[in-house]
């Protein structure tokens, strides 16, 4: 609470700061407040703002934060400077806001927090999507989230509203009780409440076929934002899954299972088959993003199945990074507000440590070895051969297609001839940050335990 | 033996960060000092223990079930021989040329990869490796070939490789859930195995994704694209050593892994790999562009190896094993070859060559014996291994036996039509002013006509070496079977 | 108001929810679109007021105002957007917005 | 032991010296070659001596490989069949050798010649000295190869390229059937040693003998055995394997002499008689190798009849006289095939020769219709041909008169019927052998004036062997007499032979011709010989070359033509197999192999064009689609609760 706390104050400040003349200060003051954060888990510095029925700082709300932060830190640190009117203070605080949103469904234990994270996660980013306001692509991927995103809002209250009506409670862990003790005299309408309140989360997750919103959002808006979309607010919603699942409908779990495949198997399919016709990188990317997040959601089931978070946690962390280390170098390399493949041609002439650290990512992304991606793909196959063959197979086939895309990409950087000028770097800062990621990226694929121990040693035990 | 995998890859990033004059002459020295090393590894090699050279490290790919256990088994330290034989020769080979220090790196880092493929005990640490051989070839082979819609055939090499390596992964997935296996280590694979249709499954995926590697013969499409396409570099390194990971794979994987040999999956496999075998050579047969002709023959050739191994016999594995050694150094030789005509008379399509016998004498003659070698004449090192392969298909099915044999006339007949085309004949006006092959290029092709008599006259020295490794399949398989 | 039953409220509630949500799906101008979601939000709103009512605890009721708060958060957010909308294209008409598709 | 060492490396340490000195050794190169040749020659008399006195002995010089149980060595087998062998080729291969260094003095690959003769020589000895398939094996499959590389040695020139290709591919084929015979061998002995196969059958023959059944099926024994006669197909040309032999005369003169006619073409027949044990146990193949080779026999004589090379006459005579030695294994007349083997191989290196001389004499003029009258020319070379003639015609007192009458003899004595068969191809060797001498030598000169000026005798390194040749030809049948001339202990050959493990187990056949009988055949033969031969030479004398080249009509231009089998073999199976590759690799790869890869691929794509239309990028049809997805999800959950 004490981390929520600190990063809305950050917020404030942030945005006050822009009325200062120093146009750096807001982006220091953004990242002091972040390190900050991370140094109050890291002293594990409760201040009794814990409140049992509320909010919990589990162990793996701890690590995910961290997480989350780390990668809200390598946002404020890479991004490339936007054209004069873009007012950075704003995107920093609104990016603060909504990541207090992220961080409050971490350690969810209640409906309302659940609702709460859920809004102060999204309403800033109608925001942000929007904040090329000059750009009509932004304005209207800004409208269309914002519609859509409150659409689904809507669903998740009145799923609430149902669950809180059979139960006549919004905490999570009485709500199980209760389904325990006597599910079978709760009134129909609970089922009803919930597959709302799922559908909401899965719209947040966009996972097919509530993902219509992802590509226009991630294609329309700032990539910068696109980048934080994909990583931290990613993180947020499938937390936000996790917890339903185990906590909340544990005792349903094979049911649930029974509908949630069919849709995991659908996302697996489009989003391979629809990235594999794209031109525009992010579009392609925000595809590749949904049958990523297919995997995720089979991961949460895995994790809730064996009552074991890491699986999950770690495909997350890898993806989230992979990611996060493509659309860096995306924004830096991005003309106007979109990226076409062409503009990659011959990458790897101009700029040979840029494009191995993209095509890093990119490989992550596709889950070759010596990547973070196999180990979590891998696993996460591992798992649902268990679970189920068929969404194995189907797991395989997707990333079987998906190579196609990743390769089509890789194929630009290193075997086209250099069709544009050269961007020469300037900006060492980040470089280096592109290659801690990267680093990062490849330590995830050989030692995969050795992050999450770190984590866990510096921020948990 | 971690040392000896970590080594190239030391020499690999120090390579890529090495200034282009020096490159050269630093990775032409370390190859070298490689393939003695190995030499030096293969008489430190002692038969009597199974797995020489062990190492175990649990941290590395912890919590996938994956581990760094090392080890050489007698087939396997042969191929590590091979390995760092064909990467010596790449790097003679490009001597020749202007490469960035890229292109070295990317070799060194495919001689760790590969090092790693023929030396890991743990099937996750296998496919691990078994991956990472392809990146750096992949980027050889597309950053220096040439060729119309390069492209293409990228993507599809691409695609198709990695769709057969998910294939083997699944079959090892399948494996250790199916069979309540908890670890990968081949140690403990080799103690349970699969029944009935899972095991059906296991040897299909396992074919499927290393057929893809051989090739077998409907799996091969990639092959001709690429090899057409691909430097003589990554040519040799991709038929050279990458087929004889598949190869390889199937001995470590699939074989010892047999609950009871599957008569109906064996006859099928058997027949299409012979079939592949008669397929590539009747191709051969007519083709103008020598490489596509090396391709198919190196189909063909490998196509019988398969089927050696196929019929799970000891003289089968014998000659399996053999016959990879023998076809990883000639290969070498030809593709070596057919770059240096290309080199020095601008072309490699039979129809503009002619007469370079009358040119360039000496190394016609290399030229020749290294062919002989290839179409498996007496006392050359081809004939040892298509004797036990021809000879352990044909205990197995008399029939398929003679068909395989038929693979000898063609593979006279297309091999000898090549050499007459090029070497012989009046002198075309491509091959007029053919340029001077360099001594160095004539001593790299004399080593390998030595190897090939050497292992022609007296084959036996390889033949015990490897006997142990195909005796323990051999008894693995008439243990499990009865 | 026990005279009246709690059902009906119920179905009130899911018939506002209903009507809101069929408002989303027909109609394109945005504002109208934004107040038919807010219908849907407040049908919610009902609905946890009747619960809270029904089973006697204020659970319900501070939720209320919580989603109360968000959702004036959300409206304040949306007419922002669509007068910001309506400078750069001159129409809040939905069915304009299909530069992104694909 | 030691002999047998020299006598193998001798040659081969030729080859080395001769092809790494290559050009710069010059003549030298063939001082070197005869040399390497002429000491295996004395070692080969020298075991000849030993093997008189001692008997037969084995050689072992290393390992080759050993498969679980089988052992397979590099060992040499010393015996009386071997040693023959052996003398045969040191002996001819040194005259040759000599013949070559002035044949081949103007050729500047002279030191490269050498070096493949040397090869040849070395691959022929292991040939017959192999104790065991494998050796026999590497050195088919040796003096295969340096046939192609003899044949083939004029590289610059395409046809002759075409002809060592197809020598060799033929060679293979029948190859292949040898490593089958191989094979089943190992499966069925579990040995590949001649003298343990050999003691096995023998077994089995005196089993079989004493009624019982034996170790083995008959049929394994006929399989065995047809894949070994298919590999004596292929080296000894028979049908169908045949039509290489004569265009290997591309190749220069004396190597058609030493390997197209003295040595490597009798392998086929060496096989059998190695082997005699197991083909006297298969009965079905002896009869299928009477057949085949009779059948050669006379479609040579015939093809030889109308051919205008004198090379190519001689070299069917060869395939004819090849067929002729397989009709007499078929009876199971073995000493008599190697006998007629012998004189062969004295009377055709000696035509060979002499053509080779005559060709010399005629600056490189192969048509026998522009040559003529050459009798007053050359005069030893026409006087050792005629010799030749003689011999191969079996005139009487000729060596190959005592061979062939043998021959006959053995066949009458099987059956008449095949007697006649055999005297008929007999016949036509004599009209054809006649009417090549006559036209070459006798009547006048039909070729051009230069040629005529430039006639001259060839050297003497040339000649001598010529001579020597041509007083073995007379004398060769002495080797082996008939009974009834030099009485019992006369046929040295026969006695000498049949002392090798194959021949020992069989029993011998029993001759119930009576002397009169014998005398009756060998006149007819000679009336034969007398009758055609003064027809044809009368014939062929005063012939004009216009009427000699007016083109040939019905079944002659047939025989000019080969009996188009070369045609045939062509259409029949390199065409077909050839647009098999083509059909491959432009159907099967095009529409099969590669639509693996790029139909799936674009499968997937098309698909998600299609997908791509739902994006259409309109909030409403969004909203539909989310709220029909959110009906969707319930109505499943429904189900499900």
């Amino acid at each position: 609470m004490l981390t929520i706390l600190i990063l809305f104050l950050t917020g404030l400040c942030t945005m006050f700061a822009s009325f200062l003349t120093n146009k750096q200060l807001p982006k220091y003051l953004g990242i002091s407040g972040i390190l900050i954060a991370l140094a109050t888990l890291h002293l594990r510095l409760g201040l009794g703002l814990d409140f049992p029925t509320f909010f919990t700082m589990f162990p793996l709300t701890r690590i995910v934060s961290v997480v989350a932060l780390f990668l809200l830190l390598v946002i404020f640190l890479a991004h490339r400077k936007y054209e004069e009117d873009y007012d950075w203070s704003a995107v920093y605080s609104l990016m603060l806001f909504s990541t207090c949103g992220v961080i409050l469904l971490f350690g969810q234990r209640n409906l309302l927090t659940l609702f709460l994270g859920i809004e102060i996660m999204s309403i800033p980013l109608y925001v942000l999507a929007a904040s090329k306001r000059n750009q009509a692509i932004s304005l209207e991927a800004g409208l269309k989230y914002f519609i859509l995103g409150s659409f689904a809002s809507a669903f998740l209250l009145f799923g609430i509203a149902l669950v809180y009506g059979s139960t006549s409670s919004f905490v999570l862990d009485e709500i199980m009780s209760i389904q325990e003790n006597h599910g079978g005299q709760l009134p129909a309408y609970f089922h009803v409440g919930y597959i709302f309140i799922i559908v909401s989360i899965l719209f947040k997750m966009a996972v097919a076929p509530f993902h219509f919103w992802s590509p226009d959002v991630y294609d329309g808006s700032p990539t910068v934002v696109t980048s934080f979309m994909t990583t931290v607010v990613k993180l947020g919603s499938s937390i936000a899954m996790y917890f339903l699942l185990a906590g909340f409908f544990k005792s349903q779990f094979e049911n649930y299972c029974k509908f949630l495949l069919p849709i995991i198997a659908f996302s697996f399919l489009l989003g391979a088959i629809l990235g594999l016709v794209q031109n525009n990188i992010k579009r392609m990317l925000a595809y590749s993003s949904i049958s990523h997040i297919a995997f995720v959601l089979v991961a949460i089931i895995l994790s809730v199945a064996m009552n074991d978070q890491g699986v999950f946690i770690f495909y997350l962390m890898t993806y989230s990074i992979a990611s996060l280390l493509v659309f860096v170098i995306l924004d830096y390399l991005e003309q106007g507000n979109s990226i076409f493949l062409d503009q990659l041609n011959g990458l790897s002439k101009h700029q040979p440590i840029l494009a191995l650290a993209l095509a890093i990512g990119i490989l992550s992304m596709a889950g070759i070895p010596f990547t973070g991606g196999f180990i979590a793909k891998y696993r996460v196959l591992m798992g649902i051969y268990q679970l189920n063959v068929w969404i194995f197979a189907i797991g395989l086939l997707s990333s079987a297609i998906a190579i196609g895309y990743y390769l089509k990409i890789l194929n630009r950087i290193f075997f086209h001839e250099n069709s544009q000028e050269n961007v020469a770097i300037k900006n060492n800062l980040f470089v280096g940050v592109v290659s801690i990621l990267a680093l990062v990226t490849i330590t995830l694929g050989i030692f995969p335990e050795l992050i999450l121990q770190v984590i866990h040693s510096f921020f948990v035990a | 033996m971690h040392l000896i995998l970590i080594l190239p890859f030391v020499v690999a990033i120090i390579a890529f960060f090495m200034p282009h004059k020096l490159v050269k002459e630093y990775s032409l020295a370390f190859s070298g000092a490689f393939f003695l090393l190995s030499l030096y590894v293969l008489f430190q090699y002692n038969p009597l223990n199974y797995y020489n050279f062990t190492y175990y490290n649990e941290s590395f790919l912890a919590g996938t079930g994956g581990s760094l256990h090392l080890g050489l088994d007698s087939i396997g330290v042969l191929m590590f021989v091979l390995t760092n034989f064909v990467v010596f020769y790449v790097n003679i080979l490009a001597r020749n040329k202007s490469y960035t220090s890229a292109f070295y790196g990317c070799i060194f880092l495919m001689q760790f990869a590969l090092i790693g493929v023929f030396s890991s005990l743990n099937a996750i640490l296998f496919y691990f490796f078994w991956e990472l051989a392809l990146l750096p070839v992949y980027y050889i082979v597309y950053q220096w070939g040439s060729g119309k819609d390069l492209n293409k055939a990228f993507v599809q090499f691409f695609v198709y490789t990695f769709v057969g390596s998910l294939f083997i992964l699944t079959a090892f997935i399948l494996f250790a859930i199916e069979t309540k296996t908890t670890s990968f280590e081949i140690t403990e694979m080799a103690k349970n195995s699969l029944t009935g249709p899972t095991q059906i499954l296991y040897t299909l995926f396992l074919v499927i994704g290393f057929g893809v590697k051989i090739p077998i013969f409907p799996l091969h499409s990639w092959q001709a694209n690429t090899y057409r396409k691909a430097p003589a570099e990554g040519t040799i390194l991709l038929s050279g050593i990458m087929l004889k990971m598949g190869l390889f794979g199937l001995i470590r994987w699939l074989v010892p892994f047999q609950e009871e040999s599957l008569p109906i999956i064996q006859k099928i496999i058997l027949a299409l790999a012979i079939f592949g075998t008669i397929y590539g050579a009747s191709i051969a047969l007519r083709r103008n562009d020598m490489k596509l002709i090396a391709a198919f023959s190196s189909l063909s050739h490998v196509g019988l190896i398969a089927a050696g191994i196929f019929s799970y016999k000891y003289i089968g594995f014998q000659g399996a094993v053999f016959q990879m050694l023998v076809h990883g150094i000639n290969i070498v030789g030809i593709f070596y070859i057919i770059d240096i005509i290309e080199r020095s008379s601008g072309t490699r399509y039979l129809s503009e060559l002619g007469g370079i016998a009358s040119k360039a004498p000496i190394f016609s003659t290399l030229a020749f014996i290294i062919i002989l070698g290839s179409i498996a004449v007496p006392l050359t090192n081809g004939f040892p291994g298509e004797f036990l392969l021809l000879m352990s298909v044909f205990m197995y099915q008399p029939i398929l036996g003679a068909i395989a044999g038929i693979t000898i006339i063609l593979g006279a007949a297309y091999m000898l039509r090549v050499f007459q085309r090029a070497f012989m004949g009046e002198v075309s006006d491509h091959v007029s002013e053919f340029k001077p092959v360099s001594n160095a290029d004539l001593y790299a092709l004399g080593f390998i006509v030595v190897l090939v008599f050497l292992l022609g006259i007296y084959p036996q020295y390889v033949l015990d070496l490897t006997a142990n490794g195909s005796q323990y399949l051999t008894n693995l398989l008439e243990l499990k079977n009865n | 108001m026990n005279l009246i039953g709690f059902e009906n409220y119920l179905w009130l509630g899911s018939a506002l929810f209903c009507i809101g949500l069929l408002g989303v799906l027909v109609r394109r101008n945005v504002i109208i679109l934004l107040m038919c979601i807010e219908l849907m939000l407040n049908a919610s709103n009902l609905l946890l007021v009747v619960f809270a009512k029904m089973f006697g605890n204020m659970n319900g009721h501070i939720f209320v105002f919580f989603s109360m708060l968000v959702a004036a958060a959300e409206v304040s957010v949306g007419l922002a957007l669509i007068v910001l909308i309506y400078r750069k294209f001159r129409t809040i008409d939905s069915s304009f917005l299909d530069k992104l598709k694909g | 032991m030691i002999l047998a060492k020299i006598l193998i490396l001798s040659p081969i340490i030729g080859f080395l010296i001769n092809l790494i000195g290559g050009k710069r050794l010059g003549k030298v190169s063939g001082i070197i070659g005869t040399a390497a040749v002429f000491i295996s020659f004395i070692c080969a008399l020298l075991m000849y001596r030993k093997v008189l006195s001692t008997g037969a002995y084995d050689v072992p010089l290393l390992t080759w490989m050993h498969i679980s149980t089988i052992h397979i060595g590099f060992n040499l087998w010393v015996d009386e069949l071997s040693t023959w062998m052996m003398l045969i080729i040191t002996g001819i291969g040194t005259l040759i050798h000599l013949y070559s260094i002035g044949y081949m003095s103007h050729d500047k690959g002279i030191g490269r010649f050498f070096a493949y003769l040397n090869l040849f020589i070395f691959s022929m000895l292991m040939l017959v000295l192999g104790g065991n398939f494998i050796m026999l094996f590497i050195g088919w499959e040796g003096v295969g190869l340096c046939s192609y590389l003899l044949i083939g040695f004029w590289f610059k020139n395409v046809e002759y390229g075409h002809a060592s290709r197809k020598a060799f591919i033929m060679n293979r084929i029948g190859d292949l059937g040898l490593l089958l015979g191989i094979f089943l061998c190992i499966q069925t002995f579990g040995t590949i040693n001649f003298n343990e196969i050999n003691s096995i059958a023998a077994e089995d023959l005196a089993l079989k003998a004493s009624g019982q059944l034996g170790l083995f099926q008959p049929y394994i024994y006929t399989a065995i055995t047809l894949c070994l006669f298919i590999g004596a197909m292929g080296k000894s040309a028979q049908i169908p394997l045949y039509t290489w032999l004569p265009d290997a005369m591309a190749g220069p003169t004396p190597v058609s002499a030493l390997i197209h006619a003295a040595t490597m073409v009798t392998a086929g027949i060496y096989l059998v008689v190695r082997n005699a044990a197991l083909f006297e146990l298969a009965p079905f193949t002896l009869d299928f190798i009477l057949v085949i080779g009779m059948a050669t026999s006379i479609l040579g004589a015939l093809i030889g009849l109308f051919q205008n090379d004198i090379k190519k006459v001689l070299a069917y005579s060869t395939v004819s006289q090849l067929g002729l030695m397989f009709v007499a294994l078929g009876v199971g007349a073995y000493t008599s095939a190697m006998f007629h083997l012998t004189t062969h191989a004295f009377f055709k290196a000696l035509l060979f020769l002499g053509a080779g001389s005559v060709i010399h004499s005629m600056s490189g003029e192969q048509n026998i219709l522009s040559m003529g009258g050459l009798k007053n020319k050359i005069k030893l070379t026409h006087f050792t041909f005629a010799i030749g003639t003689l011999a191969i015609i079996g005139a009487p007192f000729m060596s190959g008169f005592f061979s062939k009458d043998e021959i006959l003899e053995k066949l009458y004595n099987h059956s008449p019927i095949i007697w006649g068969f055999a005297l008929t191809s007999a016949a036509i060797t004599i009209i054809y052998m006649v009417r090549v001498y006559t036209l070459t030598f006798s009547g006048n000169f039909r070729g051009t004036k230069e040629q005529e000026d430039h006639l001259h005798e060839s050297p003497s390194s040339m000649t001598l062997p010529l001579i020597i040749l041509a007083i073995l030809s007379i004398l060769g049948g002495v080797l082996n007499l008939p009974n009834l001339i030099g009485g019992l202990s006369s046929q040295k050959m026969g006695l000498w032979l049949s002392k090798i493990n194959s021949l020992k187990a069989i029993p011998a056949h029993v001759n119930h011709l009576s002397h009169s009988m014998e005398i009756m055949l060998m006149l007819i033969a000679t009336a034969l010989v007398i009758v055609l031969g003064s027809f044809s030479y009368f014939k062929y004398k005063k012939q004009r070359l216009t009427e000699l080249s007016e083109p040939r009509r019905g079944f002659s231009l047939w025989g000019e033509h080969k009996f188009y089998v070369d045609e045939f073999y062509h259409n029949i199976f390199v065409k077909p197999l050839e647009s098999l590759g083509d059909f491959f690799f432009y159907y099967i790869e095009h529409y099969f192999i590669q639509p693996i890869t790029f139909g799936s691929s674009r499968i997937a794509y098309s698909a998600g064009q299609l997908l791509r239309i739902i994006q259409n990028g309109n909030i409403e049809y969004y909203l539909v689609y989310i709220a029909i997805g959110a009906v969707l999800v319930l109505s499943l959950s429904m189900f499900v609760f």
